[in-house]
């Protein structure tokens, strides 16, 4: 039976509703404040599980699509619809949304109904801008999902977070309104808002480099890329567990999507033209950020640069296909790449998001992030130890894990365009395991290092809960990813038939 | 027939993994006992199919099993499987990782009996197990890869075990990040194949090598470097990183951080022979290009000899231990150079049980002097610790080679093998590996003589409580004793001059070096007897001599050689010097690069200058040209009067135009 | 003529209504003069009224040329008017704070009423310069009559002062026009301008051309003709700053539509080139110097000052759809502004106004929804979808990128995010700091409904912009 | 024969005398006044002259505008003055810049 039901919209407005709903109840009713946003996260998640079962694993087609009028007289049109490339993310932010609910349960303990409001409207908006058809409504999404962003880091965050919210959001207005230049550029040459109209859109070199660049700026700061980058750190830090998760698990996700989305298809020769330079900053991402990460001493500022050496994994995945592609005169290797930079962004989402749960758990009982301040932890919390060993271990590629993922397809597709490449790509293999288990070592090992952590109690079930849930999955993905390549494999393999064409003349 | 064969292999590996989870998920519920029940029940399954499996294809001459169980992924039209090839050297491998895991968990038993991490102990080493399983038993390089880094994970978990031990934690995440240099070089060597082959897939890969025997890439613009070549030693960086060969053998002494059974599972008897299973698997790739191959031998010479001295100088009675199987590993290695794969892999199996031997021994050992190490401590034990003594000498006869051991067959082979290669550098691979017995069989007698032998040197109160361990550790020791005698004769026909891995080794005819030894080879009888002809079972004997000389005889002799030639006592003492080099290079250079990419790179100039610096630029900025608007209406009107100059130039500007 | 009475039917009605007013304010005796008030108000929503049903909304000229009626200045003079309405809705709430509730105050905000529209169908020079006037002289008196307040009577001094110098300046640009072509109603102008003058009349109207601009901008407050904005803001009452930011600027926008569009069009080239200076000159100056601001009504001048120049954007684009962005600009402007300087006298309590930035501390915590208003007022102000904001900016950039500035249009969103920072730190000090008092907000019911109507239009109209922008385009034809 | 440019020239100079006085002027509000209504009075005599040599009434309808809109601002100018006096006692313009920055 095929229910006709308007699925992305449902999955949009049903948070952003409750989000509002929860916002008038307020705080005197806390307990319903928080079931509620439960059960809408739940609700959400339930649709997006309906829609996998409905999606269409066998095209690059937009699936589920909506189509109604916005703003008539610029053509811009309440378009939705998702491919293999925006879905599995869906389903991401819909998984997350619901542990980041759970996460905040006992945690937050003012002002609980604006915080479970804006995580529901930020559920909403992104969910929003992975199934934005039309460039304006997904700017308008990519956009507003600032606003609560910027709250969530400024009202709930640590001692340092007016700075570091401030710093968030005008480092990526300003690299968003770049973007926003170039799609009405577009307009004025293509009459359309339309993405896909975009993808045709015919467009000269020297106007593809400069669109280019204007992308690059609103996603290489959203990713982020180095030097692009310095944001990213401070929002994590200064977030409370909630944000950090979603931003690392979901928000630095949209940059690499917009990569896919937008940059890839519409300025194939620009892409191609600077891939050299693009795989460059993704490899200083990878080398420079390891050896940033490896000397942090905040273990929340050591999971950002972490995140940042990750993402360095999916832009170098995305913009290597060229060289690949020009070495071995096959897509094969391309296609591993996208496929693995992609299978990167959604298994970082699961770690990342994990990692700083774990934080979390530690930062609710000691109240410090600081790795001094920890110390044999495995005495006090053995079941939490474990967990965090798994993660750690995912962090830091291992196989079986979801970590590994990624980081081996785009590897060895790295390596078909350059040796090189793949070498210093490959150092994360030393790097990584080197800060992820130095922190794990100094936080997690050793004797007792002072009463906080005597003091200790293992992790309850609700933690329990969402970090074995987390385990499940990174471990399900690492040992069989399968269904997700499945999903995205068609789109992938179009996406890159696509931008192979060249689009000048 | 092969139906079949699938469910019996997926429960030999399956068998292991739900021992581990049940021990490690549920360990509180079922209790210690459960633990260990239901881990050496798994282990036992897994053991036993193993040797059914290696009957059914030995003896029964069943097929070849070669299936993808299941699809890992596809991407780009590659299909990455995870699948099962049973060949006569899976198999072999199959049954000495189940047996000797096996006994060894048998012998936690006794082993770990008071310690709180009971279960989780079951728990790794039964993980162990399945990783090792899966390493073995992979069809793929995907697997192998996936084997490969969970045997380190495990390893990485049982050497940090006593996580308390600020040592051990130490010494494991050293092990993992020496390893993980290692899978750098492995990875690529992946990525090479792939490349290459266009699959990861074993068969696939072999098949089309040779086609690619002369291929060349570029990799340092201007120079072509031979394809196969670059394969091969990205690939055995791996190796070199698991099979601690030197320079990266500096995790395998530390390991032993680790409690006992875990030095004898995997740092002695299987995860650190995975280096060398996985070159003789690759040996159609291997075979392709002769300056690998010329790596390896140098690399394995190296470790063979240079470890070994190191053996001289310790006192801990497990770090003795160690430097001897990172000799041995060299060994092996050296076997692999000059293609003797076969010989590699038979005192690969040999070494395994009698090197666990020793290591459950030493730990035996440890138990009765109350977790002491200190050799210097010890003394005159045989006397309480009967089966102890006799295993020990055992395994310390099949270590040295003494004839009709199964240690003699295996180095002897390995040892004709390289006197008879023509590969470059073999001479002194030769040199290296024939002093390299004396060496051996002066540590391991150092070691027997001042445990076993001699004055009683421990303090009263171990004294008192000496007392040969119970029968789970005893047990063991004796089973494992058997094969490290009498392993070797039967093994050693069928398996190097047989046609015992046809299938699984490929081995060019110009390299066929046990080829040229099979000419001569009549028998086990013939091969025992003729060793009284050559030099190392009279290098092995004197190096016993020697030792009784030093240790029981002339004790004090040592201490005056010492005082000798303190120079290069001191070297070997400092291990060569690798550890304070690496740490001062690599731990400490990474840190520093690491402070001055993140003080100078990110905080200063990133942040500093461009973030904050742009932002108090126009800070300040913003607070200096607020002062235009003076308040004063004249300066208003002047403002306005300048803006309408400023449009009349326009204006002009344009009339010029 | 009837006809031609028709067509000025409001403004008619306007004069006599307000001079009603005036009558009747002597009559109202109570202190909060709610006679008058409530009289206005009606006033106001008859105009609005005559204005929807008796004019037809297609172009027709009376007065010998000198006023139009078309379908612009029909929705200009109605928001006007909306505008005004809820403005004094706003004042009169501000006026009762400080007990200095009067008439006049809202008799002269009726004939500033009438000057602006009287400029929104202003068809000729003189009715341009008329309509000014009556704007001008209504405003500098409503600024003075804070009789008691210094800031106040400095700031209507210089209002006055340089008010006149932009008079006298647009004056002679006036003067020069009309010496160039010989005609004061713009169509002539036009006319005379498109037809092929010879090249020393040309001169002398391009010589015309500057100081109209200059006339002009400083209306608009485009630096470097904006020095009045920020002590005229921060020197007179709230209520009246809220109306200066206000419904003047929508009378601005059509005083530059009816001079730049409808009389010299055939100038583009040449008023293009001095408006993109003024433009880009004002997004800096403006959204620079509101960093350092301490006041909010200063800040919020400045800011002003920084909305200028993306209306010009518009403006500069030089096509219909261009001008039609600007009005849209301009109005979102006002909605907007009306909000936050309601803002202010909302926090004013008896004598005191609200107008330090630390009066916005923790304002979260002492009102939820009024933080939560002027939230979205912020990050409207800011241009951050989903509020309108974000679609004024954006329409005004389409419109420079469609005329081939992409250039002006990076220039202008680097200062968007430079501007964005200022209206971040009030939502700063009301989100994350504390309150520095928990006194609750006393405040009628009546503003506290506009307000909060004011901001949900902001962010209603945010998901649903097409009306609005789809009635703009259709009145520039 | 007094020509069009002679009579613009003088206006012009007259303009710029009264602005000049705007800006340079820093003592006495009255004499802003003063050049206030000197602009304007310039400007009428562009009017007048563009009139005249137009042939066109126009302009001098226009003349008649400024000079009453003229009269109604000297007399707004002049109260706001009175009450700037009565609040600060001074009409100097250099003192009148609590406003700034």
């Amino acid at each position: 039976m095929e229910l006709n039901l308007p699925l992305l919209s449902l999955l949009i407005w049903t948070p952003i509703l409750g989000g509002v709903w929860v916002l008038f109840v307020g705080d005197r009713q806390e307990e319903t404040v928080k079931v509620f946003s439960l059960i809408v996260s739940i609700l959400v998640f339930i649709i997006s599980v309906y829609a996998y079962f409905q999606f269409d694993n066998t095209t690059a087609q937009l699936q589920f699509i909506e189509f109604r009028e916005w703003i008539p007289v610029f053509n811009i049109n309440y378009h939705l619809g998702v491919d293999g490339i925006a879905f599995p993310l869906i389903l991401l932010t819909t998984f997350i949304t619901i542990l980041v609910i759970l996460s905040a349960w006992e945690v937050i303990n003012y002002r609980i109904s604006q915080f479970m409001a804006a995580f529901l409207m930020l559920e909403g908006m992104m969910n929003g801008v992975f199934a934005s058809v039309d460039a304006i409504l997904f700017y308008f999404f990519w956009e507003a999902m600032l606003i609560p962003m910027f709250l969530i880091i400024g009202i709930w965050g640590g001692p340092n977070r007016v700075y570091a919210t401030i710093k968030f959001f005008l480092y990526t207005f300003l690299g968003s309104v770049f973007m926003l230049i170039a799609l009405l550029y577009m307009y004025s040459q293509a009459g359309s808002f339309n993405i896909l109209d975009l993808h045709q859109l015919p467009l000269s070199l020297e106007t593809q480099k400069l669109i280019f660049i204007a992308f690059f700026l609103a996603f290489a700061v959203k990713i982020p890329m180095w030097p692009v980058h310095t944001w990213l750190p401070d929002a994590h830090v200064e977030a409370p567990t909630a944000g950090s998760v979603i931003l690392a698990a979901i928000m630095l996700k949209m940059g690499g999507y917009g990569f896919l989305r937008f940059s890839l298809p519409i300025t194939p020769d620009a892409s191609m033209a600077l891939d050299g330079f693009m795989i460059a900053l993704s490899l200083i991402a990878v080398v420079y950020i390891g050896f940033v990460a490896l000397v942090q001493t905040d273990m929340k500022k050591l999971i950002a640069y972490s995140s940042i050496s990750h993402m360095g994994f999916v832009t170098l995945g995305f913009f290597v296909g060229f060289a690949i592609f020009a070495n071995t005169e096959s897509s094969t290797g391309a296609v591993m790449a996208l496929e693995g930079g992609m299978m990167q962004m959604i298994s970082h989402g699961f770690i990342s998001g994990a990692l700083f749960l774990c934080v979390g758990v530690l930062y609710d009982r000691v109240h410090s992030r600081e790795i001094s301040s920890y110390g044999g932890v495995a005495n006090t919390m053995p079941m939490f130890a474990a967990f965090m060993m798994l993660f750690a271990m995912a962090n830091s590629g291992l196989p079986g894990t979801s970590g590994f993922v990624g980081e081996f397809l785009v590897i060895l597709g790295g390596y078909q365009a350059s040796f090189w490449i793949a070498f210093l790509a490959a150092m994360t293999l030393i790097l990584g395991a080197a800060y992820t288990l130095w922190m794990y070592k100094r936080v997690i090992f050793g004797d007792i290092a002072n009463d906080n952590v005597a003091e200790l109690k293992d992790i309850n079930s609700r933690e329990i809960f969402i970090l074995s849930i987390l385990a499940v999955v990174v471990l399900l993905f690492g040992v069989w990813p399968a269904p997700i390549f499945d999903m995205m494999h068609p789109t992938i393999e179009n996406l890159f038939q696509h931008v192979l064409q060249s689009k000048v003349g | 027939m092969n139906t079949d064969m699938q469910s019996i292999y997926l429960a030999i590996v399956l068998s292991p993994l739900i021992g581990s989870i049940i021990a490690g998920l549920f360990g509180k519920l079922i209790g210690r006992s459960g633990a260990h029940w239901v881990t050496i029940i798994g282990v036992g399954v897994s053991s036993l199919l193993s040797l059914y499996a290696y009957k059914y294809l030995m003896f029964d001459g069943g097929e070849i099993f070669n299936r993808a169980i299941y699809t890992w992924l596809t991407t780009g039209g590659i299909n990455f499987e995870i699948g099962f090839m049973v060949d006569q050297l899976t198999v072999t491998m199959m049954v000495v990782v189940t047996f000797v895991s096996w006994m060894i968990h048998i012998y936690t038993i006794g082993y770990m009996h008071d310690d709180p991490g009971y279960q989780r102990f079951f728990s790794y080493i039964s993980l162990f197990t399945f990783a090792m399983l899966m390493l073995v038993m992979s069809n793929n390089f995907l697997q192998l890869f996936f084997g490969w880094e969970a045997v380190g994970l495990v390893s990485y978990l049982l050497i940090g075990f006593w996580f308390k031990r600020e040592s051990a934690i130490f010494a494991n995440m050293k092990a993992f990040l020496v390893n993980r240099v290692g899978d750098f070089g492995f990875l690529l060597g992946i990525a090479a194949v792939l490349m290459t082959f266009d699959s990861l897939d074993y068969n696939q890969v072999f098949a089309q090598a040779p086609d690619f025997a002369n291929a060349t890439v570029n990799i340092i613009s201007g120079s072509e470097w031979s394809l196969m070549t670059v394969i091969c030693i990205c690939l055995f960086i791996g190796a070199m990183g698991k099979s601690a060969q030197v320079p990266l053998h500096v995790w395998l002494p530390d390991s032993m951080e680790g409690p006992t059974p875990i030095s004898a599972l995997i740092h002695a008897a299987t995860m650190v022979t995975a280096g060398i299973f996985m070159v003789a698997r690759m040996s159609p790739l291997f075979e392709l290009s002769e300056t690998a191959l010329t790596f390896v031998l140098v690399i394995g010479s190296i470790t063979a000899f240079f470890m070994g001295l190191l053996g001289l100088v310790q006192n801990d009675i497990k770090r003795v231990v160690a430097y001897s199987t990172l000799s041995q590993l060299g060994y092996m290695t050296v076997a692999l150079g000059v293609s003797a794969y076969s010989a590699a892999i038979f005192h690969l199996v040999t070494h395994a049980f009698f090197k666990a031997l020793l290591f459950l021994a030493a730990g035996s050992v440890i138990i009765a002097m109350h977790h002491e190490q200190d050799m210097r401590k010890m003394g005159g034990l045989y006397r309480y610790m009967p089966i102890t003594w006799v295993t020990s000498l055992v395994g310390s006869l099949a270590l040295i080679g003494f004839p009709g051991t199964a240690g003699f067959y295996s180095k002897d082979a390995i040892i004709e093998a390289v006197h008879h290669s023509s590969l470059p550098f073999s001479d002194w691979a030769y040199i290296a590996v024939l002093s390299g017995v004396f060496i051996t069989a002066l540590y391991s007698f150092r070691l027997f003589f001042l445990v076993f032998h001699g004055k009683e040197r421990m303090d009263r109160h171990t004294w008192e409580h000496l007392k040969e361990s119970p029968a789970v550790v005893t047990v063991p020791l004796s089973m494992l004793a058997i094969p490290s005698v009498i392993l070797g004769a039967f093994l050693i026909g069928p398996m190097l001059f047989g046609d015992y891995f046809t299938a699984a080794i490929y081995v060019q005819d110009q390299h066929d070096v046990l080829g040229m030894i099979g000419e001569d080879y009549h028998g086990v009888w013939a091969f025992t007897l003729h060793a009284f002809q050559t030099a190392p079972v009279y290098l092995a004997l004197s190096g016993v001599l020697v030792a009784w000389l030093l240790y029981i005889k002339f004790p004090e002799v040592p201490q005056k050689i010492v005082g000798r030639t303190n120079w290069v006592y001191q070297i070997l003492l400092n291990k060569y010097g690798f550890d304070t080099f690496n740490q001062a290079v690599f731990a400490g250079g990474a840190c520093k690069t690491g402070s001055f990419l993140w003080k100078f790179g990110d905080v200063k100039i990133i942040d500093g200058v461009l973030i904050n610096g742009t932002a108090s630029a126009v800070r300040w900025f913003s607070g200096k040209i607020r002062n235009i608007q003076t308040g004063h209406l004249y300066d208003y009107a002047f403002t306005m009067i300048i803006g309408l100059l400023m449009l009349l130039a326009v204006f002009v500007h344009h009339l010029m135009e | 003529m009837l006809s031609q009475i028709q067509l000025v039917m409001p403004e008619l009605a306007l004069l006599i209504l307000a001079s009603f007013a005036l009558v009747l304010d002597t009559y109202s005796s109570s202190k909060e003069k709610l006679l008058t008030f409530r009289f206005v108000q009606a006033t106001l929503l008859i105009i609005i009224c005559l204005i929807l049903f008796t004019t037809p909304d297609t172009q027709s000229y009376s007065f010998n040329n000198h006023f139009i009626t078309d379908p612009m200045s029909i929705i200009l003079k109605t928001v006007i008017c909306i505008i005004s309405l809820v403005v004094f809705f706003y004042s009169h709430e501000y006026l009762k704070q400080h007990e200095n509730v009067r008439g006049e105050f809202f008799v002269l905000g009726l004939f500033a009423v009438l000057g602006m529209m009287i400029m929104s169908s202003a068809a000729s020079l003189l009715t341009v310069y008329l309509g000014l006037e009556l704007l001008s002289l209504s405003l500098y008196a409503m600024i003075a009559m804070h009789k008691e307040s210094l800031n106040a009577s400095e700031a209507a001094m210089k209002y006055f002062v340089l008010g006149a110098l932009a008079s006298g300046l647009l004056l002679y640009g006036i003067s020069m026009l009309y010496g160039a072509t010989g005609v004061l109603d713009l169509q002539g102008i036009s006319i005379a301008a498109s037809s092929g003058i010879d090249s020393g009349m040309k001169l002398i109207m391009v010589f015309g051309l500057v100081f109209i601009v200059v006339g002009i901008a400083f209306k608009l407050g485009a630096v470097p003709f904006h020095m009045w904005v920020p002590d005229i803001y921060e020197g007179s009452p709230t209520a009246v700053t809220l109306f200066i930011s206000t419904a003047p600027k929508i009378a601005a926008f059509a005083m530059t539509i009816r001079l730049l569009s409808d009389g010299l069009q055939d100038l583009l080239a040449d008023w293009q080139g001095m408006l993109i200076i003024l433009s880009i000159l004002s997004m800096a100056t403006g959204n620079v110097i509101a960093i350092s601001q301490t006041n909010i009504k200063r800040m919020l001048a400045y800011s002003t000052i920084a909305h200028v120049g993306f209306f010009l954007l518009g403006i500069i684009s030089g096509t219909a759809s261009g001008y039609a962005g600007s009005m849209f600009y301009i109005i979102v402007y006002a909605l907007m502004s009306m909000g936050s300087f309601g803002m202010v006298i909302l926090l004013g309590k008896k004598g005191v106004e609200a107008d330090r930035l630390e009066d916005f501390k923790g304002l979260a915590k002492r009102s939820p929804w009024y933080a939560f208003i002027m939230l979205i007022l912020m990050f409207s102000m800011a241009g951050i979808p989903p509020l309108i904001g974000f679609w004024a900016k954006w329409f005004v950039i389409k419109e420079v990128i469609a005329m081939g500035f992409v250039w002006l249009a990076a220039v202008a969103v680097v200062f968007s995010v430079i501007g964005a920072f200022y209206y971040l730190r009030i939502v700063k000090l009301m989100y994350f700091d504390e309150p520095e008092q928990m006194a609750a907000i006393k405040a009628s019911r009546a503003i506290r409904l506009v307000l909060s109507m004011n901001g949900m239009a902001v962010l209603i109209l945010g998901f649903i912009p097409g009306a609005l922008m789809a009635l703009c385009i259709s009145a520039i034809t | 024969m007094i020509t069009l440019g002679q009579v613009l020239l003088l206006a012009a100079i007259l303009f710029c005398i009264s602005v000049a006085g705007i800006f340079i002027n820093r003592k006495n509000v009255i004499i802003l006044l003063m050049c206030i209504e000197l602009m304007l009075l310039s400007v009428n005599m562009n009017f007048i002259a563009f009139s005249h040599f137009l042939h066109d009434m126009n302009g001098q309808v226009f003349v008649f505008f400024i000079l009453t809109v003229a009269a109604a601002e000297s007399a707004i100018g002049l109260a706001i003055l009175v009450v700037l006096f009565r609040n600060r006692n001074t009409i100097n313009v250099e003192e009148l810049s609590s406003l700034k920055g």
